[in-house]
């Protein structure tokens, strides 16, 4: 019940920091909406046990990006008083993005996403490692144990790093190495392009 | 301190369970539970609140005591006894200061910056385990949610600077953040190689790796990392300070250059909050650097574990704290573009080769499980390398820098002076 | 499962992703433009975690079959992790050509940014 | 040595002389050489070649006419590939070609002789028309191309005569077509020659086109064109037995030989085709004499000698069967005889009188062939070729002396005053007073020329047929065997012949007469004629030369049973030429007779005398108006000729003109129509098709390119390069393809 009244207004707190930085006269505000927009994807992560997701949010949208776009804004200093902030298609935008949002509702709504409803318990950040028996799992805390119809402790889950980490060093490897490219070559783009 | 997990003091869950038989007389089934979460929350939050601003308080005098001593001063020692009552009346001059708001000053964010500023000093200590458990909350990401939380101070210091409609607050503002998100990568970097002898992000996981020999990688009892890392310690402390923007780094607000940097425009309370800000910002540093580096509540010696966690917890944050002081009453500042040389030059590059050290013995002791003995051994060694390394990467940098700062010398005749 | 059910997560992402559309097709300003394109990363973002978290973490992959390793897919996170990842690149590229342009042609205005028209 | 195997290789040197020489004159004429020079190769090449043909007909008499008969001597090379055979080329030497080869090379070499005096006069006939004097470049080269021409005719006529072959002889015959072409034309700045020339090409073109068609079939029938192989027994069977024409009674055997016959009448200028003959007399008398008398002319019945073993496989009941060739050569042989006789009369000219005695003399010849005198047919050609040859050059020699005496008296115009002669008798009304050729401006030359005079009376008497003289020997020989077959053997048809030949005989001697006394007799008619000079030496000799031939030469075929010299003499030619090549058949001579013999006497004695009566009597009354001319419209008649020249005119030229003009129009109207037509056709259809490409295939390319065009710039519209509105649209998109598979 807690949980419900935490998303609501987490959920309103995101979208209407949203709609600020849709919104908002000046940039700089914008920019500001959009902080709190981020933070409140931040909290609605943390309501999703993903804790760590959630740190990572925070970290790197409102830590590094924000702060970017803060510094973009400065650094173009071009006074826009006056001027709509919109250009002259808004209302074909917001036609579109109503009709797209009511779509993907009704979408959301009705799909059968197939859930899971194997019990969960959900432990504070539980943590599954690909240990080679049950038993050592257990004892990691925070593990996430569940159990199975027969009853059977199975499955540990939970969106915790050393998962996430393994899982990076074996199956996403290739991705891991890639995105690590990517930021390079990011990086090195954006000093070039950026330099005096 | 969550009684769940059944390692908070015995008063504590005492405490909470009378709460919560308080609750379920006086509330309905389903209500009873989440109001006694909440109103336990409410509790802990106010106690760690009045602890820390206590202790921030003294801090400034204490700050006030040390540098005036280093300048062979006295200090303030007017209010009360040794100037003990110096941050009261320092606290009511801001209260009744007269609060002047500039009049081109964006009314929303130059009010907003001095309130968004506090919140992140103060969630930081949400994961400081005081005493052994002694923690608001052992988040298994406790580490990166004190870094997150950390960062997120850079956003009012924008505000403010952008606020204020101040040419002097803007540069400022941007000198602050630049310095800020600089500094926090070799920090980052330097408490990597920590956390793969730790093994995991919780603060309370890292301070028992410190003593009891639990983790994968066979760290061993009493050994703090500040012992094993001395390097990343000493990355560690020069990020840290210039994260929060102290002494030798206190660029954004030197007064010399740019009046009081992005908080010129405020006055009163609001010059206050930034105050509380800063101070609190410091302590939580300290408290990081203990927990990570000095063993955080564990005692040195086995036989010295009589004496109770926090008391040792507060003992090495006082220790780094005067260190922070003392680094500001000795130091001059440093130039900006030496500041940003220093951390993209030497810290992050010796962050980085100290990560591959660690991560490389590490793996080795594990490969060959070698005695906790000679793992250390292995470490000093290679800590021997990196100082080497740091010293050299020092000699290369200051030779070159020894000149006027790079980009700031007038362009020579090749660049087409006039 | 959690007391919230799956499709108010999917309807805030998919909020979050309109009006991130929007602010991206009206926006006149560059950097709003970006701010959009982030608001629309960060809704994919929730709905794929939302999603992640109600449909697989429960799903115990017996992978390797009868040696009892037992691996949950981290696949929404991953996915997540990496959008943020690439999130960040775009928006330090994104702001470096803002400024590259602003610094040619003294202007931010999306409206101006159209040379390569038919 | 005289034997024929090592002589009969010689054989291929008669006409290989003559050919040299040609070359060698042509060469010298090329290269500028003096023009005498190039006269007296020619002659030594004609005398090298008579030297050879005398020692070829020693050898054939050594061999035998028997022998050489069955096995005639033939010498060949293959030339061109036929088939399986091959077309050869060869020499072949029997009694008949032996005999006619000597007689050509010494006329040949009679006249060649004479023609280098008598060319005498074209070194200075030319004049520079600008400058006015002489062009002595331009006589010298005509007199030596006169030379040229005369012995490529040598060349052609012994290369004719010793052929083995129809094909060579066809060659060599069309080769002596085109040298009497081009010497006929020799003076071809003179319109009149030209025109002659022209004439008597296509005239005897009209003939060799039958002559060609004859031997075609015959190749067709034979196989080969071989002497050898037609004339032998097995040929004669074959062509015998062909059966008819289909569709006529025809047999094709005597289709055949008439086809070559019509060849014969061409060359020979018989009946129909003999209107050449007379114009031919514009060249220079010295060719008249060569080719329009002995040589050319003679081809023809040469030729049908040859043949004369098919002949007479044509006729199956003889002579006298009516759908037989020889029929039909004997009728034209005679009718032409009798035709050129009554036109010879009537006529001015020296040389036409003497064409027109050729004609009817060859109409002799054919006659007699025509009636199976084949040995006499031949005795008179070769007799005939001698004295014409003597008379034509007689009548050179007159007319050169004519114009020298014209030039003399030009010259010294107060020599007659002086001299104190009488003025001259008026000429006659019509004649052209300078004309050298017109007998009416001439007279008494007997005292001017002696030498002339005598030998013209020789080749007269002879051709009159007077008793030593050989004209007498081979005419009477034809008219007996005539006489034989047609009255003795009481064939009605022969008969009839034999009293137009003897009526022939009578009017012959009466033009000689004419002739001789108009020249020769009575007061001379023109200032030329007065001092009319003897020809000299190189002119003189060859008359004197051919007179003997005249004289003696008849002895040779002197029937045995002559009285008197008959058995001295013993026929030596009739028994070299009795035997038919290849066959080898014997002509048994016939028995001697003195009927026919005096008759032809008496015929030509009674010409004689009225020639003598009208002209030689009272010779001044003689010129003022040609005592003939009394017969009114008959004398007319003959003066023109029959007017068969303005009938011919009239029939064939306007007919060809007619027939070219109504292809002309028929070419305008219809092939050109036709063709403007189609271009008209053609014209539309491509503006059509210009129309159709512009309007539909350009309309269509232009379209699509507007469309594209008009197309682009509306899409060009989407491109705005406004970022934004590209998202719009791609979201929009988006949209309609959620909305899509949703519902």
């Amino acid at each position: 019940m807690i949980e419900q009244a935490f998303f609501l207004v987490l959920a309103g707190v995101t979208l209407g920091a949203a709609l600020g930085v849709v919104t908002a006269r000046s940039v700089f505000v914008s920019a500001l909406w959009l902080v709190l927009s981020f933070l409140g994807i931040a909290g609605l992560y943390v309501l999703l046990d993903t804790g760590f997701l959630a740190v990572i949010q925070v970290l790197i949208y409102v830590g590094a990006i924000s702060v970017l776009i803060l510094f973009a804004i400065m650094l173009t200093r071009n006074i826009m008083v006056g001027e709509r902030a919109t250009n002259n298609q808004w209302a074909m935008g917001l036609a579109l993005a109503l009709a797209l949002f009511g779509t993907l509702a009704a979408v959301g709504h009705q799909a059968d996403w197939r859930l899971n409803d194997a019990a969960v318990v959900p432990a504070a950040g539980g943590l599954v490692l690909t240990g080679d028996s049950l038993a050592e799992r257990a004892t990691v805390p925070g593990a996430l144990v569940i159990q199975d119809e027969a009853g059977a402790p199975t499955v540990a889950a939970s969106g915790n790093i050393a998962t996430l980490g393994r899982a990076f060093m074996s199956d996403y490897l290739l991705a891991f190495e890639v995105a690590a490219v990517i930021l390079l070559v990011a990086l090195l783009g954006a000093i070039v392009i950026a330099r005096e | 301190m969550n009684p769940q997990d059944g390692l908070s003091p015995p008063a504590a869950t005492a405490l909470r369970a009378a709460l919560d038989q308080a609750l379920a007389r006086v509330l309905p089934e389903q209500l009873a539970g989440p109001t006694a979460d909440v109103l336990w929350w409410a509790l802990l939050g106010t106690l760690i609140l009045a602890v820390i601003q206590v202790s921030m308080l003294y801090a400034t005098w204490l700050e006030r005591k040390a540098v005036g001593r280093i300048q062979n001063r006295l200090g303030a020692n007017r209010v009360g006894k040794f100037g003990l009552l110096q941050p009261i009346a320092d606290m009511v001059k801001m209260l009744t200061k007269e609060d002047i708001t500039p009049s081109g000053a964006h009314r929303w964010v130059y009010n907003l910056a001095p309130i968004l500023v506090v919140p992140p000093a103060i969630l930081v200590f949400a994961v400081i385990p005081v005493g052994a458990g002694l923690v608001a909350t052992d988040l298994s990401v406790g580490f990166l949610f004190f870094i997150a939380v950390s960062s997120t101070v850079v956003i009012p210091i924008v505000m403010a600077g952008w606020g204020s409609r101040n040419k002097y607050a803007l540069i400022g503002a941007m000198r602050a953040v630049a310095q800020i998100v600089s500094y926090e990568i070799p920090q980052v970097l330097s408490v990597i190689g920590v956390l793969l002898m730790a093994g995991t992000l919780s603060t309370q996981g890292i301070i028992s790796s410190q003593g009891v020999a639990v983790p994968p990688y066979g760290s061993f009892p009493g050994v703090w990392f500040v012992l094993v890392q001395p390097v990343a310690f000493v990355i560690f402390m020069l990020a840290t300070v210039a994260e929060i923007e102290r002494s030798p780094f206190d660029m954004p607000e030197a007064e010399s250059e740019i009046i009081a940097g992005y908080h010129t425009e405020y006055s009163g309370i609001k010059f206050g909050m930034f105050y509380l800000s800063l101070y609190f910002l410091t302590i939580a540093a300290a408290c990081l650097g203990t927990i990570l580096f000095l063993g955080g509540w564990q005692a040195p010696l086995a036989a010295l574990s009589f004496i109770p966690g926090w008391v040792w917890f507060s003992g090495k944050t006082l220790l780094l704290v005067l260190f922070f002081m003392w680094l500001r009453g000795t130091l001059p500042r440093l130039r900006v573009d030496q500041m940003m040389g220093f951390c993209w030059k030497i810290l992050v590059p010796l962050a980085l080769a100290n990560l591959m050290v660690a991560g490389l013995v590490g793996k080795l002791a594990k490969q060959a499980d070698a005695s906790p003995l000679f793992t250390l051994a292995g470490f000093t060694l290679a800590n021997l390398v990196l100082v080497a390394v740091a010293v050299w990467l020092l000699v290369a940098w200051r030779s070159r820098v020894g000149g006027p700062a790079v980009g700031l010398r007038p362009p020579t005749v090749a660049e087409g002076a006039a | 499962m959690p007391a919230v059910p799956v499709w108010w997560y999917l309807i805030v992402a998919a909020g979050l992703f309109c009006i991130g559309l929007y602010g991206a097709l009206t926006r006149r300003n560059a950097i709003n433009v970006l701010m959009g394109v982030e608001l629309m990363l960060n809704g994919v973002n929730v709905q794929t975690v939302a999603l992640w978290r109600y449909v697989t973490p429960a799903v115990a992959l017996d992978v390797n079959g009868a040696t009892g390793r037992f691996v949950t897919a981290v696949d929404g996170l991953a996915f997540a992790m990496f959008v943020i990842v690439l999130a960040a690149a775009e928006a330090a590229v994104g702001l470096a050509l803002i400024i590259a342009i602003y610094r040619s042609r003294r202007s931010v205005r999306m409206d101006e940014f159209a040379l390569l028209h038919g | 040595m005289l034997d024929l195997q090592s002589i009969g290789s010689l054989a291929w040197l008669v006409p290989g002389f003559t050919a040299a020489a040609f070359v060698i004159a042509t060469a010298m004429i090329v290269a500028g050489a003096r023009a005498r020079w190039a006269a007296r190769v020619v002659v030594l090449g004609i005398l090298a070649s008579a030297v050879v043909s005398v020692l070829l007909l020693a050898a054939a008499w050594r061999a035998g006419a028997e022998e050489l008969a069955h096995h005639p001597y033939v010498t060949s090379l293959a030339w061109i590939p036929m088939g399986d055979g091959w077309m050869t080329v060869g020499m072949m030497i029997d009694p008949l070609s032996a005999a006619v080869a000597v007689m050509v090379t010494l006329i040949c070499l009679a006249i060649f002789v004479y023609s280098t005096a008598y060319m005498e006069g074209e070194f200075h006939a030319y004049r520079d028309p600008t400058s006015g004097e002489i062009d002595h470049g331009l006589g010298n080269a005509r007199y030596a191309r006169f030379f040229a021409f005369v012995a490529l005719f040598a060349t052609g006529m012994l290369g004719f005569v010793l052929a083995s072959n129809l094909l060579q002889a066809l060659i060599f015959w069309e080769v002596m077509g085109l040298c009497s072409f081009l010497l006929i034309g020799f003076w071809y700045h003179k319109p009149s020659a030209t025109a002659a020339a022209v004439k008597a090409f296509i005239t005897t073109r009209v003939g060799d086109v039958f002559l060609f068609a004859g031997i075609m079939a015959l190749f067709g029938v034979f196989g080969t064109v071989d002497y050898a192989a037609m004339l032998s027994d097995g040929g004669v069977e074959r062509l015998a037995g062909l059966g008819n024409v289909p569709g006529t009674s025809l047999p094709w055997s005597g289709a055949i030989m008439l086809l070559i016959f019509a060849g014969a009448v061409g060359k020979s200028a018989q009946f129909p085709l003999h209107v050449w003959l007379p114009d031919a007399m514009e060249g220079p008398t010295p060719v008249s004499a060569l080719i329009h008398a002995a040589t050319m002319v003679s081809a023809g019945v040469f030729l049908i000698a040859r043949m004369h073993p098919l002949f007479s496989a044509t006729s199956v009941g003889g002579p006298a069967d009516p759908s037989g060739a020889m029929f039909v050569v004997a009728v034209i042989g005679g009718f032409t005889a009798l035709l050129a006789a009554t036109i010879a009369l009537a006529q001015f000219d020296i040389k036409r009188v003497l064409a027109y005695s050729t004609i009817s003399q060859l109409g002799y010849m054919f006659l007699a062939l025509g009636i199976g005198a084949y040995v006499a047919a031949v005795f008179h050609l070769i007799t005939h070729a001698f004295f014409k040859a003597l008379l034509f050059l007689g009548s050179g020699s007159v007319i050169h002396g004519v114009e020298h005496g014209a030039h003399h008296a030009h010259e010294h115009p107060d020599l007659d005053r002086l001299s104190g002669r009488e003025a001259l008798p008026a000429p006659s009304p019509d004649a052209d007073p300078h004309d050298p050729q017109d007998m009416r401006n001439m007279g008494n030359l007997r005292e001017r020329m002696p030498v002339t005079f005598l030998t013209f009376m020789a080749g007269a008497l002879a051709l009159t047929g007077i008793i030593p003289f050989a004209g007498f020997w081979s005419k009477d020989e034809i008219l007996a065997e005539a006489f034989h077959k047609g009255v003795l053997q009481g064939d009605p048809l022969i008969g009839l012949l034999w009293a137009a030949a003897t009526l022939t005989a009578f009017l012959t001697a009466l033009y000689v007469a004419r002739q001789v006394f108009m020249v020769f007799y009575g007061p001379p008619h023109s200032e030329g004629a007065r001092h009319a000079p003897e020809s000299d030496v190189r002119m003189v000799a060859p008359l004197v030369f051919l007179a003997l031939f005249a004289a003696l030469l008849g002895l040779v075929g002197v029937h045995e049973s002559f009285p008197g010299i008959g058995p001295l003499l013993g026929n030596p030619f009739h028994h070299f030429l009795g035997v038919l090549t290849a066959t080898g058949a014997h002509l048994h001579a016939l028995p001697f007779e003195l009927a026919p013999l005096f008759i032809s006497l008496a015929a030509a004695g009674a010409g004689w005398a009225l020639g003598w009566l009208l002209y030689g009597r009272n010779p001044a009354a003689a010129r003022a108006r040609d005592p003939l001319q009394r017969l009114g419209p008959l004398w007319r008649l003959l003066h023109r000729k029959y007017y068969l020249d303005e009938a011919y005119r009239a029939l064939f030229v306007q007919l060809a003109l007619l027939l070219s003009r109504a292809s002309a129009l028929l070419d305008s109207l219809v092939v050109d129509g036709a063709v403007n037509a189609s271009g008209r056709g053609g014209n539309l259809l491509s503006r059509l098709s210009g129309w159709v490409d512009r309007v539909i295939v350009d309309g269509s390319v232009n379209v699509t390119a507007m469309a594209t065009g008009e197309l682009s710039r509306g899409l060009r519209l989407v491109q705005t390069g406004r970022v934004q509105q590209y998202l719009l649209i791609v979201f929009v998109s988006v949209l309609f393809l959620v909305a899509a598979y949703i519902l």
